[in-house]
């Protein structure tokens, strides 16, 4: 029997549906026993823990991660092809939605098993729109909407907002920059974060924020006081990612309604799709193949529509959402996801190599200089083009 | 008379400096109230209302601490780890520390030069290596990863020289006149009159192991060695928020033993203090 | 089992010597001491005074092996111990400071060297009372440090010294906290002690009383020199210098100039002359304050007129000072005598001592 | 008549001691100076050695880049911000401290009753777990809705703490208050119970009051604890961490970003191992620098023999 | 001749007296002292002594304020400072343990009561050297106290009590660390300065010798009673008890019974009886060290077969150690003689103090 271990982190968002996973796993066979590790933090943190297994050689043989560090495992060499783990059952294999697949592939090659994609919300408090006058049926679909709706569902004073639609990495950013017309990265391959869109946006949402419509959160209280924002009631609309749907609709005493993200008014929204999967690490043919038997095991019908009720993120598997019995009546049930998950999306860019935390962290910076008026939209993201494009160049 | 007026005045002098303290007090207190405070609140109420006062008691918190969290096994592997520590320095530190102090020998100097900077190093700066080498040997996940590198502590003897430093040279020179050997100094001598040092930095010892996060979260992949922290840690989400009412439950139950034992402990500790920076009769 | 040689004294006790010893301290500009040469007899006391800050600790150390000394040797019996450890040397010494172990009763205190000897619990409790009963301190035994008196502190270092009969013992003031009338009778004690241990005795005193009291062998040091050793009666008797004079009993030193046959003080005042004196054209004249007498005395003596400034009450006699030619003197006096009063002072020619103007002993007293 | 005492106290033989002497100072020292070694000295060291590599530790490469480091971290590294916000905030922990510890400990000394609870009182934050404890502060220093938004901060005209450039690392400096005061205290209330009474007593009775006894007797005796508790709040200041990660996270900008969190972000988030290995180096240079700084001022008052 | 520099008070001296004094520490079973009665006479030297523990170090801290009596009250001239607190009472103490600033030089301890006083820095500097010269520590002003010889820092601690020319001078064992010499000579000092200044001065000493020489009224305390009190000379001469005639000059004491008209001690051994000897059945006879002889001695007298025990040298006599009757004696002599040697004692008549059972003094000297 191979033993193999596989390391996970954000417990609290999804732990329990992967042990259930691997538990069913590990009773079905006997060849493969899977070791979970979870770890209640960020998968920063995880990575973290990660990089000081293999400076010690305790290399783990498959690690959970997020869109935002996959590229660092690709291209350090680290992450191990998964097409031929896939093409080894070819049944799942045809189950799977081609769309979300390929957020997990890197210049065709397939680096991560997925588990599941979310895309964004918007999350609104319908209880505080219908105070305002709002309909929480028909949501704000667009900018001056949103603007609109925000103005009515704010004080104005400080104490009450109308929304909140950013993140302090890129995540939201480039869904607006893309429904706006614009890119990450433009077709001289650099940084286009810096083009009109993305200016336009960052002075839309700095108006917000003058108006006292939406609050300016610096990076470190960010995701604490957001979700605390919508629960007290402080922020009516919070456009954050699907996968919160569980923990924001549990501790409120309100309606919580759902809605697509909005656009830039005249165009239609692109979201990007955070993908959560796992990257193979084990290099030796004996445990790759233990390890694959075990990823497999994630895709399953069964475990997708596992993964979907506990974490409301888009079904990978197309089967799980057809057949009744697992994910059919869920969607029944919950009409709301539906609109979620029939967004249109693409996969989340991340900056190559070991580059992309730093990206992200200067990206959290200078969006909440932007925000509070420290600085403006043009120069600071003139910055962050330069410094996107310097750390381009030196991976 | 001037009997009165003296006892009036010094009476308004003591009211007058209780008065002070309860103002600090008010400041020092605040974070334990608000963490009591959410601790005995129902999920839901926390961020509704004043949030100074306690209007919706629930023990909810709790039960779910201690549904979700093996905390009894973090209680245990607490107090094994911080117990093992502390006996872990009193038999490495407290012969060097004498040594260091109070015997003369070559390198005696640099000995100080290395323990001092070694205090001063700050321990984030090594995480990495000190994880490959214990690693090496197998300890990650175990309670030797959380112990190990604690044991050789700089500031325990850095406390316990000031303490020897504060003993006349003469009490160690008379115990050699009378044939003992530097061992037996130890033990008969040095040991049973560095009791109230050694309870000083036993408890700022067991205080700061018993609430690090850092070193644990770094070493343990699961809850087989874990400490108590973990148990907050476990409803602290970085992209949802943190479950406040639970964590704040189990903030407390991770203060609490700390409390009771300082408050057993203090006289101890003062007067343990009191010996390292100075006089003894 | 293995015997330490310094251990295995029987019957006869060690002479403990030390030859051209000296110690420096790092940095200091000069040594503690230097060429210091003294034989302690075998079994008796030695006793070295001078005044604070003259060496004696120190010297005191080097015998211990607590210092190591800069030069020289030190040898107990045949044996050169200078570079055996402190540990090794088997000499019990009491210190200044008593340095008892503040967590130990005074009973292991004293049980203490025993213990670290391996000594038997039977043995243990007869030697430690034994010891105790001697330094009258059977009743505190179960008492911490810290519950006993300065004196009574003093007196358990004494025990912890004595309790193993050590060949060589050491004391380093081991009575100056004690009051005037236990100071003596410990004294008395602490010498029929010694008589019977048979320890080689050094002690430390700057108590001249006790000095005179307790010496076979007395030493007089200043500043690291050694001013003059001996019998206690021969130094008191003939002092070989003024320091010596004046910080053994304390004699009175008149400076004089002989004119003609008499002598004559610094502001002018005569003395009638004597015998003996030194013919030197200037010299010091010296007498104890006992020595002094008014009213008739027979034979060869000196006199001196001089005006009673004070008269202290010292039980059954006085000690009045006095003014002499811009002097001050002592005298110890039987009659009373009132300040302000003018008396002739009259020493007899056998307590008068000379010395040169460099202080050396000049004359000798008959 | 009772037996002769010197026929009891008669001598007995010592016991032969070996080298024991000679070496016993290094049996005792050499645990711990081993365990310095593996636990500090080499894991520092090896810091210093990787400055001058580029390493990536996914990939497990180590190139040799000279002083390419030196000139990242000299250029975009940030190291200048953060070793002026090391300083201010040892500036903004290290005397508050002090001086208020200080200043609470002689109210608590000058107490007839009470002392015990006062002192259990203030020692409280040094007992309680950081982790939990920042994210209240967190909480606390939220804006509007904080309690320090809500009272303090709106009587002075200062909000939203956290979110401001200015404010944030004052925020956490209180945090650092908070909790080490407790320590300090304590600290201090030791050294006055050691403070000689008699020289109190000697200066009342030469007529000093109150202010000239702290001055001419009580402070100068606490003298070797005020540079003790110097040392350690300093070196605390020098290595704080985990309430700058919960509480700003070394932001906003940067503006609370100290040496030891640049450390972690650039070493361990960014994967910049060389780059973070120069912070480090920057970091131990400050540590040796206050080591010499405490050799020098204990070693004079060991010597000055004030004890 | 010139004022003294210190000597800048105005005014009659000061008496302090104390009426009905207790002071009990909260806790203890029974007072320190109770019913104290005392006055001092303004200008002079009231000295207290005891042995230790007796309660002489509590009773100058009631009179300093530095601790506030149980009951009665204390009087400086008319005004009643029971209450008054230290700081304002103008009074100057050396402290038992010299209770020097350990971080100040000699000179700015002593400059400290004048800097509390705001007192000009050239009159400082004035005074500072005065009190200095008097105490014979010019050269050491620039040093710290760690600097200093105890001796020495025990007179920084005089110099420093009597810098502000203080109306009341508390002075608590303040030459107990000197060494003999310089005890006396600083006994003279301290005695002449006191008078020059004019304060009222209550000195504590647990030294006999010093208690006699430096008094104009002399209290003897034990357990916290007053044993004795008044003029030293009267005191030695007539002591109301045995334990003030045995503190004070340890006095040799022999139980004694009547057997028709001879005295025999209790083991036996006659005594040559005396007229002026109580007439009950058995008391107690006493006698002082110095006023034994041997050889002729005209007159009624005692006479005390005894054995030489030792013999130690006291400068130009020496002090006996004897034996008789089973009791130990002391005697002081002139002449030398060997351990083991029988001798007679002789005792004047006037020289011998009776005293009944209960240990009152029973006859009178004539
Ligand atoms: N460790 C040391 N380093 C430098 N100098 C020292 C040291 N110990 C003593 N001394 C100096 O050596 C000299 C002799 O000191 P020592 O203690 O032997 O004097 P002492 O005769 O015992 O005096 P006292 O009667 O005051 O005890 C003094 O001047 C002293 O300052
Ligand atoms: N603070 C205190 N609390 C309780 N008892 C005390 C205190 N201070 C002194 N005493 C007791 O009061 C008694 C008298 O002490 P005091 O210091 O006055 O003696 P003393 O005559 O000065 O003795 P010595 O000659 O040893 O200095 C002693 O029995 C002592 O134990
Ligand atoms: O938690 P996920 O996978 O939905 O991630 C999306 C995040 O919110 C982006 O930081
Ligand atoms: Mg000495
Ligand atoms: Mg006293």
């Amino acid at each position: 029997q191979t033993e193999i271990r596989i390391v996970s982190g954000q417990e609290r968002q999804n732990g329990a549906v992967l042990v259930d996973i691997f538990k069913r796993f590990n009773a079905g066979q006997n060849r493969v026993l899977v070791d979970l590790e979870l770890d209640n933090r960020s998968d920063l943190d995880t990575t973290q823990k990660v990089l000081a297994d293999i400076v010690a050689g305790t290399t783990p043989d498959a690690v959970r991660i997020t869109g935002a560090v996959l590229r660092s495992y690709i291209d350090s060499g680290r992450a191990q092809p998964l097409d031929a783990c896939l093409a080894s059952a070819p049944k799942l294999a045809a189950q799977l939605d081609t769309g979300l697949l390929d957020g997990f592939r890197v210049n065709g090659t397939l680096y991560a098993m997925p588990w599941y994609v979310t895309l964004p919300a918007l999350f609104i408090n319908a209880d505080a729109f219908r105070a305002a006058g709002l309909d929480p049926e028909s949501p704000p679909a667009t900018w001056s909407e949103l603007e609109a709706a925000a103005a009515a569902l704010s004080n104005g004073s400080g104490d009450r907002y109308g929304l909140l639609m950013y993140m302090p990495n890129t995540y939201m950013f480039e869904g607006q920059l893309a429904s706006s017309g614009g890119a990450m990265v433009g077709p001289d391959g650099q940084s286009g974060v810096a083009g009109p869109a993305a200016v336009d946006q960052m002075a839309f949402m700095r108006r917000l924020v003058k108006d006292k419509r939406m609050p300016a959160l610096s990076q470190a209280v960010f995701w604490g006081e957001a979700a605390r924002l919508f629960q007290a009631g402080e922020v009516a609309m919070l456009l954050t990612s699907s996968s919160s749907y569980n923990s924001l609709t549990a501790n409120v005493n309100f309606d919580v309604a759902l809605a697509p993200m909005p656009a830039q008014d005249g165009h239609d929204p692109i979201t990007m799709a955070s993908g959560n999967g796992f990257v193979m690490l084990a290099t030796d043919p004996a445990r790759q193949e233990a390890t694959c038997s075990a990823l497999l095991s994630l895709i399953t019908p069964e475990s997708v529509a596992a993964t979907v009720r506990a974490t409301a993120s888009s079904p990978l598997n197309v089967a799980a959402a057809e057949i009744p019995e697992l994910l059919g009546d869920f969607y029944a049930k919950n009409r709301k996801l539906v609109v979620i998950n029939s967004q249109m999306s693409r996969p989340w860019y991340t900056l190559p190599g070991r580059a992309n935390n730093e990206f992200q962290s200067n990206f959290g910076d200078i969006q909440h200089e932007i925000l509070t008026g420290a600085t403006s939209p043009q120069d600071g993201l003139n910055r962050l083009a330069a410094l996107m494009n310097e750390l381009n160049a030196g991976q | 008379m001037t009997t009165h007026a003296g006892e009036t005045r010094s009476r308004i002098m003591q009211a007058g400096i209780h008065i002070a303290l309860a103002a600090g007090a008010v400041f020092m207190l605040l974070p334990f109230w608000l963490m009591l405070r959410t601790s005995f609140t129902a999920p839901d109420q926390i961020f509704s209302g004043n949030v100074l006062t306690l209007t919706h008691f629930s023990l909810d918190n709790y039960a779910r601490v201690f549904a979700e969290v093996p905390l009894l096994r973090y209680y245990l592997n607490g107090f094994v780890v911080v117990g093992t520590i502390f006996l872990g320095q009193v038999v490495i530190c407290v012969p060097a520390a004498y040594a260091l102090s109070r015997l003369r020998f070559a390198g005696r100097e640099l000995g100080l030069w290395i323990v001092l900077a070694a205090m001063m190093v700050p321990y984030h700066a090594t995480a990495i290596p000190i994880y490959v080498l214990l690693s090496q040997f197998g300890l990650i996940n175990t309670h030797g990863a959380l112990i190990l590198p604690f044991i050789g502590s700089a500031f325990s003897v850095f406390l316990l020289r000031q303490f020897f430093l504060s003993i006349p040279q003469s009490v160690f020179e008379s115990a050699r006149l009378d044939g003992a050997s530097p061992y037996r100094i130890l033990i008969h001598i040095v040991f049973p009159m560095a009791r109230p040092a050694i309870i000083t930095f036993g408890i700022l010892s067991f205080v700061s192991h018993w609430n690090d996060y850092f070193w644990p979260s770094f070493v343990l992949r699961n809850d087989f060695a874990a400490t108590v922290p973990f148990g907050i840690v476990r409803f602290l989400d970085q992209e949802l928020g943190a479950d406040y009412g639970p964590q704040m439950a189990a903030a407390t139950l991770t203060v609490l033993p700390l409390l009771i034992g300082f408050l057993i402990a203090q006289r101890q500790l003062i007067a343990g203090i009191a010996m390292s920076s100075g006089q003894v009769d | 089992m293995t015997v330490h040689p310094l251990a295995t004294r029987i019957g006869a006790p060690t002479p403990v010597a030390v030859h051209n010893l000296a110690k420096s301290w790092p940095g200091a500009q000069r040594p503690v001491f230097s060429e210091l040469d003294i034989d302690c007899p075998a079994g008796g006391i030695t006793i070295i005074v001078g005044p604070s800050g003259c060496g004696k600790t120190t010297f005191l150390r080097c015998l211990c092996g607590l210092d190591v000394p800069t030069k020289g040797e030190i040898r107990f019996g045949d044996q050169d111990v200078t570079r055996i450890d402190a540990q090794h040397r088997g000499v019990a010494m009491v210190f200044q400071n008593y340095a008892l172990y503040p967590t130990k009763t005074a009973f292991d205190n004293i049980a203490f060297p025993l213990r670290m000897a391996r000594v038997g619990a039977a043995e243990t409790a007869d030697r430690v009372r034994a010891a105790a009963a001697l330094t009258r301190i059977e009743g505190l035994l179960e008492r911490l440090p810290s519950q006993l008196s300065g004196g009574q502190r003093q007196r358990v270092g004494i025990a912890r010294a004595i309790v193993r009969g050590p060949s060589v013992l050491l004391m380093d003031e081991p009575l100056s906290n004690l009051d005037t009338k236990l100071r003596v009778e410990m004294r008395a004690e602490l010498s029929a002690l010694q008589r019977e241990l048979g320890a080689t005795t050094v002690y430390v005193t700057h108590d001249q009383t006790e000095a005179l009291a307790l010496a076979d062998h007395l030493i007089v040091m200043r500043d690291g020199k050694i001013e003059q050793q001996g019998a206690p009666e021969e130094i008191f008797r003939h002092p070989a210098d003024v320091f010596v004079a004046d910080f053994l009993g304390s004699m009175n030193l008149l400076a004089v100039r002989r004119e003609g046959e008499g002598m004559v003080l610094a502001d002018g005042t005569r003395v009638s002359s004597l015998p003996g004196a030194p013919s030197s054209g200037s010299f010091q004249l010296g007498f104890r304050a006992e020595d002094a007498h008014i009213g008739g005395l027979a034979g060869d003596r000196a006199t001196l007129p001089a005006m009673v400034r004070r008269s202290e009450l010292m039980g059954s006699e006085r000690l009045v000072h006095l003014h002499c030619g811009g002097v001050a003197l002592r005298a110890r006096l039987k009659q009373a005598v009132a300040p302000g009063e003018h008396i002739d002072l009259h020493v007899h020619a056998s307590a008068l001592h000379y010395f040169s103007d460099d202080g050396q002993r000049a004359g000798a007293v008959a | 008549m009772s037996v002769s005492p010197a026929s009891v106290l008669r001598p007995i033989t010592m016991p032969r001691v070996g080298f024991a002497p000679l070496v016993a100072p290094y049996v005792l020292v050499a645990p711990l100076l081993g365990l310095i070694f593996i636990f500090a000295i080499l894991p520092a060291a090896l810091a210093l050695f990787l400055t001058f590599f580029e390493t990536d530790i996914l990939a497990g490469t180590m190139r040799f880049v000279g002083t390419a480091n030196f000139a990242r971290a000299a250029d975009r590294g940030n190291v200048l911000n953060s070793l002026r916000v090391t300083f201010l905030y040892t500036v903004l922990t290290v005397p508050p401290s002090m001086i208020l510890g200080l200043s609470i400990a002689l109210a608590i000394n000058g107490l007839r009753r009470g002392r015990m609870f006062w002192q259990a009182v203030y020692f409280l934050p040094v007992a309680a777990t950081l982790v939990a404890m920042s994210i209240v502060w967190r909480w606390m220093f939220v804006g509007r809705k904080g309690i320090i938004d809500q009272t303090f901060g709106q009587a002075i005209g200062l909000t939203d703490w956290l979110n401001s450039p200015v404010l944030s690392l004052p925020a956490v400096a209180i945090v650092g208050n908070w909790q080490q005061i407790g320590f300090v205290v304590i600290l201090y209330l030791a050294a006055l119970t050691a403070v000689p009474r008699h020289l109190l007593e000697a200066a009342r009775v030469d007529g000093a009051g109150a202010w000239s006894r702290f001055w001419h007797v009580t402070w100068p005796s606490i003298g070797p604890t005020t540079v003790f508790v110097g040392i350690i709040t300093s070196v605390d200041a020098l290595r704080v961490f985990d309430t700058i990660s919960t509480m700003t996270g070394g932001g906003p900008s940067r503006s609370s970003q100290t040496l030891a969190h640049l450390m972690w972000e650039r070493g361990i988030y960014f994967f910049d191992i060389g780059g973070g290995s120069v912070v480090t180096l920057v970091l131990l240079a400050l540590a040796l620098a206050a080591t010499a700084v405490q050799r020098l001022l204990t070693a004079r008052l060991e010597r000055a023999g004030t004890r």
